[in-house]
Parts: C-alpha cells; structure tokens; sequence
C-alpha cells in the first residue's frame, strides 16, 4: 500500500516538475498552439483546399495540427531532462522508472489536451462547424492520451540517438498513424451526425492503443533508459 | 547530514567488472571493495575510466561484465539501492529553468524527503546558496552550479556518495568547506568514493587511495600506507 | 520620479481622443448613409478599415523603431517599438473581429478562406510569435535586439497583406485600387468618404495615444521592477 | 580582392564543416527525407484527398512536406552549433559573422534541395504527374533558395530563446508563407502546362524573398549573434 | 607558438567596464590595463565576474557601459581582432559528431593557417592527444576534451589568451605540460589572462595577479609585490 502510495507520489512529482517549468516559461503552451494554428492556416493556403470540401476537412485538420503541435510539446518536454544532464538526477532518484514515464506522459498529455481544446473552438469558427460536443471532447482526450503517451516512449528513444533534435516526429507519425486514423474518422463520425456507440470500433482502437502504449512504457521504460 | 545513515553497514564489491565501448575496453577486469566508513579516492589519468566507473556505481551505465554490488546488490534497476547513492557528476543534473531552491525542493520530493523544506534551507545555508537561491540555473556561474549540484548529491544523506571531480569550479572558500563537509561525512555507515586529479589536499581527510591504471585498480591501500608504493606516491606527488 | 509624471501633451492627446471616438461613433451612426444593400451594417466598414490601417501602421512602425534601436542600443526605440507592436495586434484583432461580424450578415459566414482574411489572419499569427520570442528571452538587451531584428522581417507581412486582393482573386473589395478589384464593392457617396477619412484620422490619434500609454507603461516596468529572469 | 577571397573561404570553411559533420552521421538527410514522404502519406490519410483531386494537390504537397522536412534540417543545423557552445567557436573566428551565415545557409540550401530533388520522383509516382522537368526544378531550387535563407535567419533568433527546441517553426512557417505560396502556385502552373515565362510574378516573388531574406542575413548576422 | 606573434605590442585597456544582465550590476565600473608580456591570473569568488570579463574581453558579449580596447580596437565585431585573441571557457566549443583532429583541422582552416596541418599535428603531439586524435569528441573524457580546448585556442598562435580555469579536469601530466606551455608563451608580444580559484602553482609563472572583487578589480599588482596586499595574499593562502 505505501508503495502505490509511494509510486502515485513519485508521478505526481515528475508531472508537478514540468507543469513548474512550463510555469516559470509560459512558452510551451502558447507554441503549440501558435503552431496548430499555423498549420490550419498553412494548408488552407498551400493545398488550397476548395470550400466546398472544408466541412469533411476539420477533423482531418484538427488532428493533424493537434499531431504537429504535440509533437513539439514532447520534443520539449524530454529535451529539458537532456540540458544539464537532468535526466540522469530522474534516473539516480530511488522511484520506479515507469513511473517517471507516467509522470511524462501525464504533462504531455494535459499540454496536448489543453491545446487540443482550445482548438476545438477556433476550428469551429473558421470552418462552420461546431466542434463543441462533449463526445468530441471525449474522443479528443482518449486520442490525445493514446498519442502522447507513444509519443513519450518514443522522445525517450531518440535523445538517445546523434540526432536527437529531430528523429522523434519520424519515429513517432507512422506508428502513431492508426490512432490518428481512428482519432479522425470518429471525429468526422460525430460531425456528420454519428452517436458515440455508432462509432465505437474506432473509440475502441484509440481506447487499445491508448492501453499498449502505457503498458509499453510500464514496462520498457526502464530498459529504454539505462545507458 | 546526521549520523549513520543507514541501519546497515554500507558496503561496495566489484569484481571483474569491464566495460567496453564499442570494442574498446576502457575497464578491464577491475575488482574494488570499498568498506563501511572508507573515504576512497580514485586516481587515474585523463580517460583512465574513473566516471565510467563512478556512473557504473551509480547504476546509470550498465557493465559489459562483471559483478558489482552496492550494499549486496546490484544498483541497476533497483530503487531501494538508489535511494542510497549521491552522486555528482562533470554536469550538474539540474533544471536550468527553475531555480537553484526550487531544484532542491524538487530533489527532496523525488527522494521522499519527510523535512524536504528544512534540509533544502539548511544545505541552501551550508553551501552558502542564499544570495542566489532565486536564481534560475541558466544564470548562475560555473562555480555556483557545482555547489547546487553537491547540495543536490548529499540532501538526502546518502550512505554511498560517488564524487567526480567535486572541486571543480568552486572557490577557495567553498572547496574549505567542501573539504570539511568530507571529514563531516565520513562516518560509519558511510563510503564515499571521490574522483580527483589534485588530491593532495585530500590526504589528510582520505582513509583510502585507488589508482585507476589501464582499465583496472593497479593500487588500493590506505593513505597511512602510501609510503610503501613509491610509484603511486609519486603519482600524487609530480606537481604539486 | 519623472516618469510618473504624465506629458502635458500626453493629456491634451488623451483628451482629445476620448472627444473624438464617441464623436466619430456619432457620424457614423447618424450621418452618413445606409448603404442601399447591405443595410445598417455597412457601418462597421469605417471601423473595420480604419482598425485595419492603424493596425498596419503600427507594425510599420514597430519596424523602424526597432532599426532605430539597432542603430541606437537605446532601449526606448525598443519600448517603443513593442508597444507599437502590441497596440498594432489589438488593432489587427478589431480589424479581423469587425470583418467577421460584417461577414456574418452579407457572406452568411464568420470566416471564407480568403486570401485577404488569410493573409491578415497570418499577419496577426507572425506578430503572435512576436510575442512568443520575445517572452523566451532571457534579458532586456537580447529582447531588445532580437525583437528589433524579428520586427524588421516581419514587416514584410504587412505589404503583402495590403497587396493580397490585388496578387490573388479574392471576395474581399478593393477600394484604394485604381483599376478596381472584382468583388462586389459599393459605391462611396461623397459623406461615406467623409466619414471614413474621419474615423481613418480619429484611429490614428487613438493609435498614438495607445502606443504612448503603452510606452510609458514599458518605461515604469523598466525603471520599478527589476525582473529577475 | 584578398579580402573577397578570404571570405568566400570563411562561407567555404563553415559550408564544408556541415557536410562533414552530415557525411559522419548520414543522419540528417535521411531523416528529412523520410520526414518528407511521411507528411505525403499522412495527409492522404488523414485529410483522406480524394483521388480526383490529388494531382492539382500534388504541388501542394510537394512544398508543405519539404517545408517541414527542411524545417528539421534547420533545427538540427544550428543545434549543432549549441552543443558544447561550438557556436562560440565559430564567433570567435577571425571571419565576418555574415560569411558564417552564408556559409550554414549554404549548408541548409544543399541538403533541403537534395531532400526536395529526391522527392520529385517519387511524388511524380504516386500523383500520376510528371515533375522532373528542368523548370520545376529550377522553381524548386530558387524557393528553397528562399526558404532556407530565411529559416537559417531565424533558427539563429530561435536558438537564444529558453524555448529553442521548438521555436523555429512558429516563427519560420508566417514569415515563409508567401514564399510557399509563390512556389506552389509556379508549380502548380507548371504542371498545368503554362510556361515559366507566363508565370513570371509568382518566381519573381520567389526571388525577390531569397534576395531579400539573404540581404537581412547580411545585414543582420552579426547583430543577432552577439551576445 | 612561435615567438612573437604580432608586429605591434600587445595591450589590453578597460575602463569604466559595467555589465549588467537585468538590472543585477555584475561588473561595475571596472578599469584594468595589461601590458605587453604580462600573465596575469584573475581571481576572485564563485560568481564574481570573471568568466563574464573574459567573455567580454573575447568579443562574446557585449558590455553593458564603458571602455574596452584590445590592442587598440573593440573586440566586438572586429574580425582583425578576433584574430588575435584565444578563449577557452568553460565548455570545449567543439563539434560532438567531429574526431579531435576534424575539429582541429576546422579551426585551423577558418583562422586560414598556413600550414594548418602541421600546426594540428604539432598540437596534438604537444597535448598528447595521438592516442584518441580519431575520436569523435563525443567519447572523450572530460579530461581529454578539455585538451583539445587548450589545443584549439592555442591553435592560431595569439597575441591575447584568455583562459578560463584552464586546469579543469586535467590530469597531473596535462596540468603540469599546460604550466609549462604558460611559462612558454608568457613573451613579449603577448598578453595571457588566466582565471583560477587556485592559482598557487602559477605564481611562479605569473607576472601580476588581479583580484575581482564586488564588480570592480580591487587590486592589481605584480606577483613581486603580493607581500604589500596582505589581505590578497591571505586570500590566495587560504586554503592550500
Ligand atoms: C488588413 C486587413 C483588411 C483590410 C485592409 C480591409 C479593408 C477593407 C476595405 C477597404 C473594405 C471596403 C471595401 C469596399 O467598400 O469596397 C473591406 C470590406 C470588407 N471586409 Fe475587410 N479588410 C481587411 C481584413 C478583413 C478581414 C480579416 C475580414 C473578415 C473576417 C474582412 C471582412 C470584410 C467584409 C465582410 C467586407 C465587406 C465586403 C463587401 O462589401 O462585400 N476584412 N475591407
Ligand atoms: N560513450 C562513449 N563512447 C565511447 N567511448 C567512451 C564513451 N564514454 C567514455 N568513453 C571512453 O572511455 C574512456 C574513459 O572515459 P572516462 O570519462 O571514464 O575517463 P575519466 O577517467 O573520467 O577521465 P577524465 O579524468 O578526463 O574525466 C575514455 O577513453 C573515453 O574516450
Ligand atoms: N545570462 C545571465 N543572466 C543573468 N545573470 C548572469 C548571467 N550570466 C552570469 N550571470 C551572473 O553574473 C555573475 C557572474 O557570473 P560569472 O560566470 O562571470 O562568474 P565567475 O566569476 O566566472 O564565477 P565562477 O568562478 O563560479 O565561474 C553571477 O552572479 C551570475 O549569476
Ligand atoms: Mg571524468
Ligand atoms: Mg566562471
């Protein structure tokens, strides 16, 4: 019992470090959001996409704006244990390493969920749709977690590597594809009128992927990283 | 920083332990024990492998071969064994964004601390931090770092501390009170293990000196019998 | 200290921008014209083009106090040229919020993926991450410097901006175009005219007024808080 | 004339160090490159293009998947230069800070322009268009003329902010997107049939960037680097 | 390092020197003037200043208020002079993906050295380097990087050298070589300021020591002349 105890308390001290530093900064989340912004605008514009065609594009849209962003956020997030070595004092500390990955994963998915929401009105705005529903919010966050949490695994792979700076989105979109699939195809579901329970094979796959991957960072986490 | 520290007495084994990176063995078979209450120092040249050595005790490097035990177990994967160990490295380990205070209060919550508040005040106060202590990182000066990150190694009163190098950057004042904290902490129920190039000023607190000679300790004797191996002695001696 | 101290034509201009928006609101709801189809809304149009025009000379002139900086390392052309920089956001905002609410009645939408509304919209986001930069630098001097240098880019926007309904085909009117755009403009009675040059003056004050406030403001946090970073 | 001579050295000598550090770790080009095919996919996906529409898209696709692909070259160019303050290294030398900017735009130009010739042909294949033609890709090397110059501007801004890591593409993507715009609207004419000279406007947009962005980094090198 | 590298007398003239980061003063009206064929060691505590004067003498930062001339000219954007200057600071300033000798070779090239790869052999012969000269400076030791710093700024034959604790992390062989090379290239023609936190075994070398002390040199004097600043010199003692 103290050790669940103990365990809760080592999560939610890595997670209340980041939200610390994300604090002391304000910069992580404004970026992300900046940036998917950016992107909802840049592929208006580069791939001129005709208006007829925007009502079926704002899931599309908002999951891929919501993927480029997080990335961002996850690539910010692991690169802050990189400077100083901090990462080494996480690893030197007397908790469970999957524990520090739950503790990373847990910011990177209120980071993401934040921007996520905070999306969902201004995609609504701009292309005439409202995105405002409680299953939608509910599909957002299942699919941020699933995402975020892969996507943590994978930043804890690729500081390892020489090119650490930018070999996480490369590992982490093609593996991350399905959740993204499903993620938009249950988004469009609910646009187009669809209830929750007609679309619960897609809400199911984001809810397993969701579950292998925090099962996958419980248990490799700690073989990740050791040197 | 109070007395014994742990119910047990503390206590390192190694044995035939290599590590190798790509093929180049950089440790080779070395075997070391360390006792409880020893105050070792680790002499070797430049790349010898005393910070490989020292990260292997840590458990943050895992050796190609080889037994190492660190209070009869090994300190990979083993919480219990960590909760044990300080460590201060060539980098200081620390969040550049927070301050020097709120990194030590974030090390006290990790390790459990029960006075996390009290023992961040009093290292604050002993390695003389006030005037910067609501600093972030980034600003502070080699020197202040180095001393954030010997505060961060010895907060939750460790019963092994490995030390590479703990002088650098310090200045006169805080190597003095560096060098007394050592005194202060070698005590039963303790071992501290300290990497140095200018261990000279070290002799009179060390029980212990190791000499780290291709990939292998080639001398481990007290300081009392430093007298009876000329080369080693005159390794420490050849600048002064 | 001096700087408390509030310019006397500081006072004259607050004075005489607080008499001249409620009056230009006044001209523009009782004298001029409803427009023959869109109705009553064609009012927002003074507001809308003169927040769009003091919005863009507010960036224009964040750019040269920025170079002024540059040439200078006196950190007032750098207060100066934030603040522009910041009034010229707000500015940007009322321009895009006021076009939306226009939008609504007479394209029977918020928002087209027009190039006009797209550049602006884009135009806001690149001095968004004005603010972003400058809010992760560490000190005054690199904020200073590094902002001074972003503004100067950055104000290429701003042409473009101006120039996108003449480079892409877009719903969004050309006025000051001389051959004219496509879209479905009106025409200006000479008292539209009027009152737009009015509301076009008015912002204009207002937009010193603002940028000054907003400058004095930097120079009190400058001088009081010694923000540690 | 010697004076000439030693800077076009200096812009050589920092030129030639990114390919060697590039040549060592045959990383980063690789890593674009993927990047690059990924975006291609993801989108169809995600954005699920319908067939018909695709081969007006393909130009779209071609620019925005290099744009982000040259972004990571970006990145990793100047995170380079941070490591271990080599940077430092590189202002300390007795040459013009401007020739160390032409010398890593060069650098970028190189590497992203590869990245993009190699995707020609493959995007030609999976769009059913035909984009190796000599004018596309002399489009194609003048827009990455231009994007480069100008991301190699800001990843210089970006790398002093406490965000770093993630900075560049907020500011890099606004500031590029005429360019992108100008490029994709010359490739799309091109693969439609009109001639370069029918589409003068939009390449002289394109260059009138690249020479404008290249003046800023000859101006304003030195004054962003200085500490 | 051949003998003396410039035509005209070096000469370092500060005066009135202010930084500020924020509005925290960190050097406050600073004058120092070093002549030609002066080794002057800076001291002072953690946090006093000196890695900011250095960088500011090497042209890295720029200073807030006041008068900085390095032979004659600011060394802020003024490439001749940068030419005559060489900083080792507190990180190596090399490329991680690049062997010792690439990184070398590079600097060689871009200070456009005649015979640069002579002049990289023969550094890294002097820093006994050979051994692991095919390294990526990744996988060096701290040491070992450290050498290949010295080498680096050493590399062009300077007339101004500006080291920042350029002891650290040498082993007793690398510190005693790099005293030696001190005493070598303390020449006519040349100025050396070195910032150390034990500078005991360079006062034999030294000309003249220079204590930083709340912003401001408090005192600057000959090493001859250290017995008439008692309080520098218990300073300097203080520790041993
Ligand atoms: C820098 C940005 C902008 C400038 C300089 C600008 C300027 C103008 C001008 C001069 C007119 C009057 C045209 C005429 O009467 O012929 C106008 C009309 C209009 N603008 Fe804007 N505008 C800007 C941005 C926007 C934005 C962002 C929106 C929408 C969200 C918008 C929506 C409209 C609408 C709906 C009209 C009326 C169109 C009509 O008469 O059919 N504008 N704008
Ligand atoms: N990641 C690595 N990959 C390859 N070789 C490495 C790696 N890390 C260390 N080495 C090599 O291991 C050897 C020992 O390095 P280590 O850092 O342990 O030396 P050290 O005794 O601490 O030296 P110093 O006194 O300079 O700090 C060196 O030859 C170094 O090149
Ligand atoms: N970027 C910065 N922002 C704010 N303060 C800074 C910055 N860099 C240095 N300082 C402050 O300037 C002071 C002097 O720092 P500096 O690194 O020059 O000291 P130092 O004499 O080299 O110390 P040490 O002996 O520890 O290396 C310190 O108080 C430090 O906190
Ligand atoms: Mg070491
Ligand atoms: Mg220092």
């Amino acid at each position: 019992m103290t050790g669940v105890l103990a365990y809760l308390a080592a999560v939610w001290q890595v997670f209340r470090k980041d939200i610390q530093v994300e604090w002391r900064g304000r910069q992580g989340i404004p970026v992300m959001l900046v940036f998917a912004l950016m992107i909802v605008f840049l592929f208006n514009f580069a791939l001129q996409l005709s208006p007829d065609l925007q009502a079926g594009l704002a899931a599309g849209l908002l999951w891929v704006s919501l993927a480029f962003a997080s990335t961002l956020g996850l690539n910010r997030s692991i690169s802050l244990e990189r400077e100083n070595n901090a990462l080494d004092g996480l690893l030197l500390a007397p908790v469970d390493r999957s524990a520090v990955f739950f503790g990373k994963a847990l910011g990177n998915f209120c980071f993401t969920s934040l921007v996520g929401l905070l999306l969902l009105p201004i995609v609504s705005l701009f292309y005439q749709q409202n995105l405002l529903r409680l299953p939608l919010a509910a599909v957002l966050l299942l699919g941020v977690a699933a995402y975020t949490s892969l996507g943590t695994l994978l930043s804890a792979l690729s500081i390892q590597a020489r090119t650490r700076d930018i070999l996480l989105p490369v590992l982490l979109f093609p593996l991350a594809l399905p959740i993204l699939i499903a993620a938009v195809e249950a988004t469009r579901g609910l646009l187009s009128g669809q209830t929750l329970a007609e679309l619960s094979s897609w809400v199911y796959l984001i809810l397993a992927g969701a579950l292998l991957f925090n099962a996958a960072g419980l248990l490799f986490f700690e073989i990740i990283l050791e040197e | 920083m109070a007395a014994n520290p742990t119910p047990y007495a503390a206590h390192i084994d190694i044995g035939g332990l290599s590590k190798r990176f790509q093929h180049r063995p950089v440790l080779n078979g070395l075997s070391l024990t360390l006792n409880d209450g020893d105050l070792c120092i680790l002499v070797g040249d430049n790349g010898a492998g005393k910070t490989t050595l020292l990260r292997i005790l840590a458990g943050l490097v895992r050796p190609s071969q080889g037994e190492v035990s660190v209070c009869g177990s090994s300190p990979i994967g083993n919480p219990r064994i960590r909760r044990m160990i300080g460590y201060v490295g060539h980098q200081p380990m620390v969040y550049q964004d927070l301050t020097a205070r709120e990194n030590l209060v974030h090390y006290a919550r990790l390790y459990g601390l029960a006075k996390g508040e009290e023992v961040v005040a009093d290292a604050i106060a002993a390695f003389n931090m006030a005037g910067y202590q609501h600093q972030p990182v980034r600003t502070l000066s080699r020197g202040m770092q180095q001393r954030l990150s010997l505060a961060r190694a010895t907060l939750h009163n460790p019963a092994i501390l490995l030390f590479d190098e703990p002088h650098t950057g310090l200045d006169q004042e805080a190597a003095a009170f560096f060098d007394q904290s050592l005194r202060r902490l070698n005590q039963p129920g303790r071992i501290i293990l300290l990497a140095a190039h200018r261990p000279q000023r070290l002799l009179t607190v060390a029980t212990h000196v190791a000499w780290l000679r291709e990939g292998a300790i080639s001398d481990h004797l007290p300081v009392t019998a430093l007298g009876s191996a000329p080369l080693l002695n005159s390794y420490l001696q050849e600048v002064s | 200290m001096n700087v408390l101290k509030k310019p006397i034509l500081l006072v004259i201009l607050d004075i005489l921008t607080l008499v001249l928006v409620p009056a230009a609101v006044v001209l523009v709801v009782f004298f001029t014209p409803v427009e023959a189809v869109m109705g009553p809304v064609q009012k927002v149009f003074y507001f809308h083009v003169s927040a769009a025009w003091a919005g863009m000379l507010c960036f224009i002139i964040g750019a040269v106090t920025g170079g002024a900086y540059l040439l200078t390392r006196r950190l007032h052309w750098d207060w100066l040229s934030t603040s522009s920089i910041e009034v010229g956001l707000v500015f940007a905002l009322i321009a895009i919020l006021s076009g939306m609410i226009w939008a609504r009645p007479i394209w029977n939408t918020w928002w087209v993926w027009d190039p006009r509304l797209t550049t602006t919209a884009i135009m806001t986001l690149v001095y968004l991450a004005y603010f972003i930069l400058r809010s992760g630098l560490n000190t005054q001097e690199t904020r200073a410097r590094l902002g001074a240098v972003y503004a100067i880019v950055a104000v290429l926007t701003v042409p473009l901006t101006f120039f996108s309904i003449r480079l892409f085909r877009t719903i969004h009117p050309v006025v000051i175009a001389t051959g004219g755009g496509d879209g479905p403009a009106f025409n200006m009675s000479p008292r539209m005219l009027t009152a737009l040059f009015a509301s076009l003056f008015v912002f204009t004050l207002m937009l010193i007024d603002l940028v000054w406030h907003r400058y004095r403001l930097a120079q009190l946090q400058y001088e009081t808080s010694p923000e540690v970073n």
